[in-house]
């Protein structure tokens, strides 16, 4: 398993090769990615790019219980995550999740977990750019229902929102 | 004392990034929220609404018990992803 | 959209540039891939690689057709197969399929549909070897169980098995 | 005459991968099948139980009208991916 925040940009092979490594040896017959891009719009108009703020120490940590929630949830044999942050322009690579399971459909329901999850609770801010003003992004409803389906699911969360 | 951090709008809206802050009475993070929000405007208007807090940075609630040395951090909803 | 049947391995970064090139133009901010991988082992015991049988013609318009039922049925910009044919060692990639959408939740949806279909629908045969053996593999209810999850959301197929 | 293929455990059973058959009465698949089966004990074996059937390289049922010329073809169900 894998976690990381970093500046640079990250490469789709390197990451599948370092995911399937290990995943083929304990039997995967199965590796989901997602990856999230920087759209070139929002309800406003065109953007410029956007710019990602977070937590450092905390960042990393909530990335790492994901992954081992994610593991525990579902049946996988790997699974990693890697973030960006800082300045990013349009159409550029923010955010990847890798997952290996045995069967498909824990592979795409631990992938959908933890994008989902990822939304509600790790610490990250984003600012979009637009005709050189920065705003700050709002959390979305949507993003936090699709959480909820799975915390319903859940005896309830350990710790609550403010 | 407490370390105390902010993030985003509410670290923008704060003027600053960190601060040192003395545990507070009960030494809750409610109660240091409420002790910031009295020290000054920027604080009042920056830890007003739906903030999040973070407690040794695992995100806790309001009833959360601090200790001296410990970090605390106030900060928007997230939208990473 | 592509769809291919090949005998030669495929590159995953390859096709995700080919997939994500035209997608982010489009409004693209998710891109999920699915990836099948030869397991060395079935229920019996250990495997010595695969043997995949298809029909020319017949299963690249099969493949052409899913990709257009998953374009009708979900809000994607773009999407992708490749399936591999003959024989393939343990480990070997099998099958690719990829997925863009403005919002994650589309293109996992996608994903899962394409394969759970495509392990119906699509005329491709698979015989695995143990020692020295090749028996063909028996398809499995699960996979079924899997497809009929979306045709039972349909109108009803318009065509039916024997 | 229509064109017959079969493919994978259809296809061993049966000891032939493709041959022309003449248009059967009625002008069925279902029709057709039941020729085949008839013309020898392989392809009898062959084409018992759950045997998909394709028109024209479409999945299609055994009520489907067939031509001079079409391709039919049998097979088992699917095990790609």
């Amino acid at each position: 398993m894998f976690a990381r925040v970093q500046n640079n940009d990250f490469s789709q092979q390197q990451l599948y090769d370092e995911l399937a490594a290990d995943s083929v040896l304990q039997g995967a017959g199965a590796i989901v990615t997602f990856t999230g891009l920087v759209r070139d719009f929002n309800a406003q108009g065109g953007i410029q790019g956007i710019e990602l703020e977070y937590y450092p120490g905390m960042t990393e940590s909530a990335l790492e219980a994901l992954l081992a929630q994610a593991s525990q949830r579902f049946d996988i044999v790997d699974a990693g995550i890697v973030h960006r942050v800082g300045k990013l322009a349009n159409h550029a690579q923010i955010v990847w999740v890798g997952t290996a399971s045995q069967h498909r459909e824990q592979a795409f329901l631990a992938a959908t977990y933890i994008m989902d999850m990822l939304k509600q609770s790790v610490p990250i801010w984003k600012k979009e750019w637009q005709d050189d003003v920065a705003c700050w992004v709002a959390a979305k409803a949507d993003d936090d229902k699709a959480a909820m389906r799975w915390l319903s699911a859940e005896k309830g969360p350990s710790c609550n929102k403010a | 004392m407490v370390t105390v951090k902010f993030f985003a709008q509410v670290r923008e809206l704060a003027g600053v990034e960190s601060l040192q802050a003395p545990l507070p009475q009960p030494a809750t993070v409610d109660a240091l929220r409420n002790q910031l929000m009295q020290q000054s405007p920027a604080l009042n208007e920056a830890l007003q609404g739906n903030v999040l807090m973070a407690h040794n940075q695992s995100l806790c609630d309001g009833n959360t018990v601090i200790a001296e040395q410990d970090e605390v951090a106030f900060f928007p909803p997230v939208t990473g992803g």
